[in-house]
């Protein structure tokens, strides 16, 4: 499935771009993890949580088509 | 038909100024059942990181999740403690060594509640909220802001 | 020679104005190694004292004494956290219902040094300083407070 | 001894005035507790602290001439 993937902060920068589409042939974040650091240099040895619907999702979560993916490094509010 | 809330927009473009913060503090002088205010505000630091100075810090955020976020914050504290009210703003954009960034404000009829709230919120809003931060040095060169 | 500092006064007449607590976070706009503030502000309640409303309190002081407690509870404060600011200021006289007689204002580089300073502040201020408040009902009747 | 006494809040409304002088015989502050009890009708019901020199003494505390003395109710500050 085609997915869209807003990317953020230092991320951004990594990927060069806030959004992406990935063709993805997985089903769990874990797979999407693995999936995203092929493409992003840097990001498997990063720390950065995946965002499924505006919730931070667990690796065993399952994505479906449609879903809002959202790539997040570390938090720096306030 | 829901019921369920929209979240507000927390986010202001740029520094929070002293003047906002003095104008939500006298909207508060009509609450006569107010007996104390905890106001927490967060101001950029001019760092030093590896010899440069940072000189301020661009904030980006997730906006839709950040809000969503914000807003179950919100209700938790209102669930938790007594308050009679609660307000949080956060920059967006560029924030100068100086300004500030994070405006939280509660106020409670006794001091408890609102000193255990806004400590409360503040802790929430830097482990989950999804705000991020550029910090800009003098050079023009950068690196970004990691919450501990 | 004596190098011993001389107690501020930490009284001002009248009601503290959302004015004033402007100016104040207005001048550590210049303090770069500040990261957070935070803030406590008391305000006169409308409480209802057996079937009267309270429409202002008029403080008294033992001044010279309270400006050396004061001092004394700034200096442990100083001692206790990791403070770059911190500023006291308690009214005198009346300050009608929803308006503000308490300001404290603690700045550090981390939140912790804010957060515990201000609440540690206010609690020594409400159990060790002889201020005294005269709550005045609308009819002009009174009654004495008492801090918890 | 003679002893410049000042009162407050509540107080000085029950003693009728802000400031009194008081013919003290004794040497403790509990001493001075029942001196000053005699005088003000309703203090020796009430919950007040005695300052010596801008402090708080306990009973123990001894007074000497010259000491200023205050009668504090419950403090009501912030």
């Amino acid at each position: 499935m085609k997915l869209n993937v807003k990317y953020f902060g230092m991320i951004a920068e990594w990927a060069g771009s806030e959004n992406g589409q990935l063709d993805f042939s997985g089903t769990s974040v874990a797979e999407l993890r693995c999936e995203i650091e092929k493409r992003i240099p840097g990001l498997n040895s990063a720390s950065y949580q995946i965002a499924v619907n505006h919730v931070v999702a667990a690796n065993e979560a399952i994505i479906t088509l449609g879903d809002e993916i959202a790539i997040l490094p570390p938090f720096a509010g306030g | 038909m829901s019921t369920e809330k929209k979240p507000k927009n927390v986010f202001v473009q740029g520094p929070i100024t002293p003047e906002k913060i003095a104008t939500s503090i006298a909207h508060h002088q009509v609450k006569t059942n107010i007996g104390g205010h905890d106001i927490f505000l967060g101001q950029v630091r001019a760092d030093e990181i590896d010899g440069k100075t940072v000189s301020a810090i661009d904030y980006t955020a997730y906006e839709e999740m950040a809000n969503q976020t914000f807003h179950e914050i919100r209700e938790a504290a209102f669930e938790k403690f007594d308050l009679t009210c609660m307000h949080i703003y956060h920059s967006l954009g560029r924030v100068n060594a100086g300004e500030i960034c994070l405006f939280v404000f509660t106020s409670s009829a006794h001091r408890k509640d609102c000193f255990e709230a806004t400590r409360y919120l503040v802790e929430e809003i830097k482990t989950k909220v999804p705000v991020f931060g550029k910090e800009v040095f003098e050079d023009g060169s950068h690196t970004w802001k990691e919450n501990k």
